[in-house]
C-alpha cells in the first residue's frame, strides 16, 4: 500500500541554524502517527513545512490520495489544504470574534465555490450551498461534541473545548491526513481521555490518517500505532510504542532524562 | 414586463410632483434686514487668509448700521465657514440660501468659490470675492452673478512679466510655483507671457512642495540654471524660505512674486534678506484717507493689524452695500446694474465692475522690499 | 476620606493642567509686530473645567470600568438598542417612521438640511466601503480617499471630454476604481498592520500629487469646474429640486450599498474576509487563498469609494486634488472605528455623527475642529469598540 | 558629472534627514513600545516650537542676553513637551491601552485634530516669524554658504541624539525595561517591570526629542504655525517606516534616505513630483523588505 504521506529527507535551515536535518518519515493511509521529542526538536517546524507555511530548504513532501501522488513542496498553505492536509496549531489559532459554527464554516470554505455575484443574488446554488455549509458545519460540531457551543464567540468558550474547536475546523476541510498539534497540552485527565477516543474515533470512522506532535506520554503510546522521535531536528528512533519505550537511545535523549513529560 | 414599466414611469411621474409641489412651497419671506453672508476659511490651516475678511465686513457692517443701515434697513450678517474645501463650500453656500441672504462677500479660496458659485447662480443671488483670483472665474463667463475686488491671476503675471522683461530688462528667468490653485495658475500665465513675448527663456520651470523644511534642492538648481530672475507663484511662507536659502548660498538672484507674497510677514521671516524682492499687490492706497480709517478701525476693534485681503474685503463689502443702495433693493438684476455703473469709493479706491465682474480701478503695482518695507516701484 | 482624596486629585489636576498650559494659552506673542498679551484670566478659566472636567472623567472612566467587567462580548449579550432592534413588536412600527422621516426629510427641512445629509450619506457609503477592507477583512488602508479621487475625476473627466452623464458614469467609475483597488492592494499583498497603513497613505497622496502636477491629465490644482448635477430623464430642475433629487439619489444608493454589504458580509467570501482578519496564518491553513480574499476586499471597497466620488463631484459640481487630502481618508477611518467596526448600523451612525456633528456645531464657528478632536478621544477612550458592536450572526438548529 | 552640484544635493539632502530624523526618533521610539502610530507626535514637535518662541519673545522683552535666551527656551521648550507629551499618554492612550489598536490610532488622530486648534484659537493662525537662537558664528562665515552653522547645530544634534538614546536603550535600567516591555509587556509585567512607568518616560523622552527638534528646525526655517506639526509629522513616520520602524538608527537611516531621496530627485529630475516618487520609493523598500531598511523581519510563530 502506498503511504498517504511520504517524507524523504526533509532539511529545513534558518540563517544558519538547521532545525530538520534529512528527516524521512511516513504515514500509511488510517494509521496514527506520533512524532515525539525534546522542546525544540523541530516538530513543529516539520508541520509547517508540511503545510507550506515554510519551504523547505532541501527534500521532498509528497501526498498519495486515491492513487495520485503529489508533490508539496513550495505550495501555499491553502493550496496545501485544499489537497487534503489539514492541521490544528499548538497556540490555539481559532477566529476569537466568530462563532463557533462559524469557525467550523470557515472550514468548509475551500470545498464550496459560490462566488461575489452569488453572494450578492442569493440564487439557489448559492442559497443550496450555503445551507449545506450550515448543516454539515453543524454535524461536524455535533460529532466532536460541540454541538451546545454553536453560537458562542470562539474566544468565550472553555480550554478544552477550543482545541476540540480546532479539530473541529480541520475536520472541516475534509481532510486525508490531519496534522495535530499537541492536541491535548493543558488538558486535564478527563479531557485527555476524551480526545484520546476522539482521535481514535476520527480515524475509525472518517478514514483519515492522523500525525500527531504530543507530549503527553501516556496518550501517545496508548493511540499512536508507530512514533517517530526527533531531536536536534534528526530522527533517532522509530517504531511501534512497546519499541520505542525500549530504545535506548529515546530513553537517554528524551524520557531518560524527563520521564513525566 | 410591460407592467413593470408602467409601474417604474408612475413612481418616476409621482417622485417629480412630490418634488415640485413641495419645492415650490419653499420662498423665504422677507423681513426687516439686509442679510449679507459672508463665507470663507476661518478654520484650518487656511484660517489666516478668511478671518479679516470677516473682521472687515463686522467693522463695516456695525458703521453703516450705526448710520442707519442700508435703505432704512439694518445690515445683518451671516458667517460661514467653508475652510476652503470645496466641498464643505457647497455645504456653507447652500446654508446661506437656505437661510435667505440677499447678497455674499466671499469666498476666500477659487476652488471654494467655483464649487458656491453654482448655488448662487441658481438662488439669484451676488457673490463678490475679496480674494478669489482665477481668472476662469470670471473670463468663463459661467458666473454672471460673481465679482471681486481683485484682480485675476493673469493680469498679475501679466504685471510682473512686463515688469521684469521691461523694467529690469532680464533674459532668463525661473518660474517657480507651490502646486496650489493660486500659485501654479499664476506661474503658468507668468510662463505662457514670458513664452509669448520672446524676449526671455524660461529657463526653469518647477512646482515645490507647500510646507516643507526647506528648498534647498530647487535653490541649486535655481543655481545651476543660471536664471537671473525667479518668479514664484505662491505665499509668503515658502518664498521667505526660498529667499533666505538664497541668500544664504550667496545667490544674488532677483525675486519677483505675486500678491501672496507682499505681505509684512514675509519681510519679518526673511528678515535682511527680503531686502529687494519685488512683488506686486494691489496699488498702493495707504494714503486713502478710507484705507487710513479702515486700517485704524481694526487696530481699534482687534487690537491688532488687519491680515491679509483685508482692504478688499473692506471694499467689497463697502461696494455691495452701495449697490443696494443705489438700486434701492436687492432685487438681482438692479443690482448687478448698479455694481457695473455706480462708482464707490473704498479704501482700494474709487471702483466699479465691468462686464465680467472684474473690478475696474482696484489696480496693480510693483512693489519692492526696501528697509524693511514694501514700496511701490514708480 | 474618598470625597477628600478625589477632591485632592481633582486639585492636583487642575494645577498640573494650569502649568500645562500657561505659556500657550496665557502668554499670547506676535512676533510681526512685537507685541506680547498676558491673557491671566485663561488660566482661571483652565483651573475650574479642568478641575471639573478630572471628576467627571474619572467618574465615567470607573462607570467604564465596571460595565466591562460585567459586560463579557458575546452573542447574547446585545445592547439595549439592539434588543430594541431585533424585537419584532418594536422594530417593524420603527422602521415605518424611519421610512417616513427619511422620505419627508428634505421636504420638512431646508435645502441646507438636504445638502448635508447627502454629504452624510456619501460618506455612508465610503464608511461601508472602508468597513470592509478595515472592519471585515482587518486590513488598514489609510488611502482609501484615492479610490474616492477615481471615482470624482472619473466622472469630472469623462463628462469634460466625452459629455457622459451622471448615470454612465456611476457604473464605469465603480469599476475603474475596483480594478485600482486591485492595482494598489497587489503589491501591498506582503504587508501587513502598519506597514501596510503607511504604504496605502503613500498611495493615497501618490494619486493626489499626480492630479495635482498632471496638469494636461487633471486640470492641476484650478481643478474641474462645471460639472452637471445628477439628471433624471433630461428633466430641467431647479437648484432646490436638484438637491431634493440628489437626496433621493443618495439614499437609493446607500440603500443598495447596506443590501450588497449585508450579503456580502454573511456569506461565505464575508466570512474568509473576517477569518483573515482575526488570523492570517490559520485562515490560510483552513484552505482560504490569502491574495483572492485580500484583493477582493480591497477590490469591493474601492467600488463604493468610486460611486461615492461621483455623487460627490456631481454634488459639488467642482472638484480639485484639494478635496482628497489624506485628512479624508483619516476622517473615514474614524467613521469606521467610531461607529463599530464590522458593524453596518454602527458604521451608519459613525457617519451620520462624524459628519452631521461638524455641520451642526457651525455655531461654534472657530471651536468646531477643537470640539471635534475631544469627541474623538472621549469616544474611543470610554467606548473603544465604537457606537455599536458587531454582532454575530446566530443560527438555530432543531436537534433531531 | 557636476560634482559641485552633486555635493551641494548631498549637503542639502542630509540636512532635511537629520531634520526629519529629529522627529523621527520620537516616533520610533513610541512605536517600538506600544505599537502606535502617535499621530500627536508631529503637535508635540509644534508645541515645542511655539513654547520656545513664547519664551523667547518674553525674555527678549524683558532685555535678557542673546545666549541665555537661547537656553532657557530650550529648556524651557523640553519641559513643557515633555509636559504634553506626559499629560496626552495618560489621557488619550493609557485608557485604551487594552482595547483594539485601531482605537488608539483615531484617539491620537483626535488628539492631533485638538492640540492643532488649540494652538490656533490659543496664538494665532498666521505664521509667526520665529528668532534664530543658534547664531551664524562669524569664524564659520566663509564656509557659512556651503553649509550654515545651523545646519551643523542640527546635524551635530541628531547625531548626539542618537548616540544618547542608543546608550539609554541598551545600557540603563531603564532601557532595558524598555526593551523587555517592547518584546512582551505581560512577560515583562510579571518579571516587575512598571509598565505604567516605562510607558511615561518613553513618551517622555520622545517628546523631549521632538522638542529639541521644534526649537532647532523653527529656527533654521525662520517661521512657525499651528500646522507644522502635522506635515513633518507624516514625513517623519515615513522616514521612521521606511528604516524600520522601532529601531532607532534605523530612524535616522531612513531620515537620510528619504531626505536624499528627495534631494537628487529634484536636483536631477523634477521637484514637481518629489513627493510622489518619496512615496514610491517607499512602497518598494517596503515591498522588497517589509519590515524597512534596519527592521528586524518578524518570523511568525505559529
Amino acid at each position: 500500500m502506498e503511504p498517504v504521506l511520504e517524507v524523504n529527507s526533509l532539511t529545513m535551515d534558518f540563517g544558519g541554524l538547521r532545525a530538520i536535518d534529512q528527516l524521512n518519515l511516513r504515514v500509511m493511509p488510517s494509521e496514527i502517527v506520533a512524532l515525539i521529542g525534546p522542546n525544540g526538536a523541530g516538530k513543529t517546524t516539520f508541520f509547517n513545512c508540511i503545510t507550506g507555511i515554510y519551504t523547505p530548504s532541501a527534500g521532498d513532501i509528497f501526498l498519495s490520495v486515491n492513487g495520485r501522488r503529489e508533490r508539496l513542496n513550495g505550495l501555499k498553505p491553502n493550496r496545501v489544504t485544499q489537497k487534503g492536509i489539514a492541521r490544528t496549531f499548538q497556540n490555539i489559532r481559532l477566529f476569537q470574534n466568530m462563532t463557533v459554527l462559524e469557525n467550523v464554516m470557515i472550514g468548509r470554505h475551500c470545498r464550496t465555490s459560490s462566488g461575489i455575484l452569488g453572494a450578492i443574488f442569493r440564487d439557489r446554488r448559492t442559497r443550496l450551498e450555503e445551507e449545506k455549509v450550515v448543516s454539515d458545519s453543524y454535524k461536524i460540531l455535533e460529532k466532536i461534541g460541540l454541538d451546545r457551543f454553536v453560537n458562542e464567540l470562539a474566544m468565550n468558550l472553555p480550554y478544552g473545548a477550543q482545541r476540540r474547536l480546532e479539530i473541529a475546523r480541520a475536520l472541516a476541510t475534509e481532510p486525508f491526513l490531519l496534522l495535530l498539534d499537541e492536541p491535548a497540552a493543558g488538558m486535564n485527565q478527563k479531557e485527555t481521555q476524551e480526545l484520546d477516543e476522539l482521535i481514535v474515533n476520527i480515524r475509525d470512522t472518517e478514514n483519515i490518517s492522523i500525525l500527531l506532535i504530543e507530549h503527553d506520554m501516556k496518550l501517545v503510546m496508548r493511540i499512536s500505532d508507530r512514533i517517530y522521535v526527533v531531536d536536534y531536528g534528526k530522527k533517532i528512533a522509530r517504531g511501534n510504542p512497546l519499541e520505542i519505550q525500549r530504545n535506548p537511545a529515546v530513553i537517554k535523549a528524551y524520557l531518560g532524562e524527563d520521564p513525566d513529560a | 414586463m410591460k407592467q413593470s414599466k408602467k409601474w417604474i414611469k408612475g413612481m418616476v411621474l409621482a417622485f417629480m410632483a412630490a418634488i415640485f409641489m413641495f419645492s415650490g412651497s419653499m420662498s423665504w419671506a422677507e423681513d426687516g434686514t439686509i442679510k449679507l453672508g459672508v463665507a470663507g476659511a476661518h478654520s484650518g490651516d487656511l484660517a489666516s487668509y478668511g478671518i479679516p475678511s470677516v473682521n472687515a465686513a463686522k467693522l463695516v457692517v456695525k458703521e453703516i448700521n450705526a448710520n442707519g443701515g442700508v435703505l432704512g434697513k439694518q445690515v445683518e450678517l451671516l458667517v460661514e465657514d467653508d475652510a476652503c474645501k470645496p466641498e464643505i463650500a457647497t455645504n456653507t453656500a447652500t446654508k446661506l440660501v437656505s437661510q435667505g441672504v440677499n447678497v455674499v462677500m466671499g469666498h476666500i479660496c477659487s476652488g471654494a468659490t467655483k464649487a458656491a458659485l453654482g448655488i448662487y447662480k441658481d438662488s439669484n443671488i451676488i457673490c463678490m470675492s475679496p480674494s478669489a483670483t482665477n481668472p476662469a472665474l470670471t473670463q468663463s463667463g459661467d458666473y454672471p452673478n460673481f465679482y471681486r475686488t481683485i484682480a485675476s491671476d493673469d493680469a498679475q503675471a501679466k504685471l510682473d512679466v512686463d515688469f521684469a522683461l521691461n523694467v529690469l530688462k532680464l533674459n532668463k528667468i525661473a518660474v517657480i510655483h507651490d502646486k496650489g490653485d493660486y500659485g501654479k495658475g499664476f506661474a503658468e500665465f507668468a510662463k505662457k507671457f514670458l513664452e509669448e513675448s520672446g524676449k526671455a527663456e524660461v529657463v526653469l520651470y518647477e512646482g515645490i512642495t507647500p510646507g516643507a523644511v526647506d528648498y534647498s534642492a530647487v535653490v541649486q538648481k535655481i543655481k545651476r540654471s543660471d536664471a537671473q530672475a525667479v518668479i514664484f507663484g505662491g505665499y509668503h511662507p515658502e518664498a521667505s524660505k526660498i529667499v533666505t536659502q538664497m541668500r544664504k548660498k550667496r545667490m544674488d538672484t532677483i525675486f519677483i512674486s505675486d500678491d501672496g507674497v507682499k505681505d509684512d510677514t514675509f519681510i519679518k521671516v526673511a528678515g535682511e534678506y527680503a531686502q529687494g524682492v519685488y512683488a506686486s499687490g494691489p496699488k498702493d492706497s495707504s494714503k486713502n484717507p478710507l484705507n487710513i480709517k479702515a486700517v485704524n478701525a481694526h487696530k481699534e476693534e482687534f487690537k491688532s493689524d488687519p491680515g491679509a485681503f483685508y482692504e478688499n474685503a473692506y471694499s467689497a463689502v463697502l461696494a455691495i452695500l452701495n449697490a443696494i443702495e443705489k438700486a434701492g433693493s436687492t432685487d438681482y438684476a438692479a443690482v448687478s446694474k448698479a455694481l457695473k455703473t455706480e462708482w464707490v469709493e473704498t479704501p482700494i479706491g474709487k471702483i466699479k465692475f465691468d462686464e465680467r465682474g472684474d473690478a475696474i480701478g482696484a489696480g496693480f503695482s510693483v512693489y519692492q522690499v526696501k528697509d524693511g518695507k514694501y514700496a511701490e516701484v514708480k | 476620606m474618598n470625597v477628600r482624596g478625589e477632591l485632592k486629585k481633582s486639585f492636583q489636576i487642575s494645577a498640573w493642567f494650569m502649568f500645562l498650559t500657561f505659556p500657550i494659552l496665557v502668554i499670547r506673542v506676535n512676533t510681526v509686530e512685537n507685541v506680547i498679551e498676558w491673557r491671566w484670566y485663561n488660566m482661571a478659566i483652565v483651573g475650574v473645567s479642568t478641575f471639573l472636567g478630572s471628576a467627571l472623567w474619572r467618574y465615567l472612566l470607573s462607570v467604564k470600568e465596571k460595565s466591562q467587567r460585567i459586560n463579557a462580548a458575546s452573542p447574547g449579550n446585545m445592547t439595549s438598542f439592539q434588543k430594541a432592534f431585533s424585537d419584532k413588536r418594536f422594530f417593524y412600527p420603527a422602521l415605518f417612521i424611519l421610512i417616513g422621516f427619511v422620505i419627508s426629510f428634505p421636504f420638512l427641512f431646508s435645502m441646507y438640511q438636504a445638502n448635508i445629509m447627502i454629504t452624510a450619506l456619501i460618506y455612508v457609503m465610503l464608511g461601508l466601503g472602508l468597513n470592509i477592507v478595515v472592519g471585515l477583512a482587518g486590513l488598514l488602508d489609510l488611502g482609501y480617499v484615492a479610490f474616492y479621487a477615481v471615482g470624482a475625476y472619473s466622472y469630472g473627466l469623462l463628462n469634460f471630454h466625452f459629455g457622459l452623464g451622471f448615470w454612465t458614469t456611476l457604473p464605469i467609475a465603480a469599476i475603474l476604481a475596483a480594478l485600482a483597488g486591485i492595482l494598489l492592494g497587489y503589491p501591498v499583498l506582503r504587508l501587513r498592520g502598519d506597514y501596510l497603513a503607511i504604504v496605502t497613505l503613500g498611495f493615497g497622496e501618490i494619486i493626489r500629487l499626480v492630479l495635482e502636477n498632471w496638469g494636461e491629465f487633471s486640470h492641476g490644482p484650478s481643478g474641474i469646474a462645471n460639472i452637471p448635477r445628477p439628471s433624471l430623464l433630461g428633466i430641467d430642475m431647479t437648484l432646490t429640486q436638484n438637491t431634493i433629487f440628489t437626496y433621493f439619489v443618495m439614499i437609493g444608493l446607500v440603500l443598495f450599498t447596506i443590501f450588497v454589504v449585508n450579503r456580502l458580509q454573511n456569506s461565505r467570501i464575508g466570512r474568509a474576509w473576517i477569518a483573515l482578519r482575526e488570523d492570517e496564518i490559520a485562515c490560510q491553513a483552513m484552505g482560504i487563498d490569502r491574495t483572492r480574499t485580500k484583493l477582493t476586499a480591497f477590490a469591493l471597497g474601492a467600488t463604493w469609494a468610486g460611486m461615492g466620488g461621483v455623487v460627490f463631484a456631481a454634488k459639488t459640481t467642482f472638484i480639485n486634488p484639494a478635496s482628497f487630502t489624506i485628512w479624508e481618508s483619516v476622517i473615514i477611518l474614524c467613521i469606521v472605528v467610531l461607529g463599530g467596526m464590522g458593524s453596518i448600523l454602527g458604521v451608519i451612525s459613525g457617519a451620520l455623527v462624524l459628519t452631521l456633528l461638524p455641520e451642526y456645531l457651525r455655531a461654534f464657528s472657530e471651536y468646531r475642529m477643537l470640539i471635534f478632536g475631544i469627541m474623538l478621544v472621549s469616544m474611543m477612550v470610554f467606548r473603544p469598540e465604537g457606537i455599536i458592536r458587531n454582532v454575530r450572526r446566530t443560527y438555530t438548529f432543531s436537534k433531531e | 558629472m557636476d560634482w559641485e552640484y552633486f555635493l551641494e544635493l548631498l549637503l542639502g539632502g542630509l540636512t532635511r534627514g537629520s531634520i526629519y530624523a529629529l522627529i523621527a526618533l520620537g516616533y520610533t521610539m513610541v512605536y517600538g513600545i506600544i505599537e502606535l502610530i502617535n499621530f500627536a507626535h508631529g503637535e508635540i514637535y509644534m508645541i515645542g516650537a511655539f513654547t520656545a518662541l513664547i519664551v523667547a519673545s518674553v525674555l527678549n522683552y524683558a532685555g535678557m542676553n542673546h545666549v541665555a535666551v537661547a537656553i532657557l527656551a530650550m529648556v524651557a521648550a523640553i519641559i513643557y513637551s515633555c509636559a504634553y507629551g506626559f499629560a496626552i499618554e495618560k489621557i488619550a492612550y493609557k485608557p485604551l491601552r487594552n482595547a483594539p489598536r485601531l482605537s488608539a490610532l483615531i484617539s491620537a488622530i483626535g488628539m492631533s485634530l485638538f492640540l492643532q486648534n488649540y494652538v490656533l484659537l490659543a496664538q494665532t493662525p498666521d505664521f509667526l516669524p520665529f528668532p534664530s537662537l543658534i547664531p551664524d558664528f562669524d569664524f564659520w562665515e566663509p564656509y557659512a554658504h556651503i553649509i550654515s552653522s545651523q545646519e551643523i547645530a542640527i546635524l551635530a544634534t541628531t547625531v548626539s541624539v542618537m548616540i544618547l538614546l542608543t546608550v539609554m536603550i541598551k545600557f540603563t535600567i531603564i532601557g532595558k525595561a524598555m526593551r523587555a516591555t517592547a518584546q512582551d509587556r505581560i512577560m515583562a509585567a510579571l518579571v516587575g517591570v512598571d509598565i505604567n512607568r516605562v510607558i511615561s518616560v518613553t513618551f517622555v523622552v520622545g517628546s523631549a526629542t521632538a522638542a529639541i527638534g521644534g526649537v532647532l528646525i523653527a529656527s533654521h526655517v525662520g517661521q512657525i504655525n499651528f500646522y507644522i506639526g502635522f506635515i513633518a509629522g507624516i514625513k517623519a513616520f515615513v522616514a521612521a517606516v521606511l528604516g524600520g520602524i522601532g529601531s532607532i538608527p534605523g530612524a535616522v537611516l531612513g531620515s537620510l534616505v528619504l531626505g536624499w531621496t528627495e534631494s537628487f530627485f529634484t536636483g536631477y529630475i523634477s521637484s514637481d513630483y518629489e513627493d510622489v516618487f518619496a512615496f514610491l520609493f517607499l512602497v518598494l523598500i517596503l515591498i522588497f523588505r517589509p519590515s524597512g531598511i534596519l527592521g528586524r523581519s518578524e518570523t511568525q510563530k505559529v
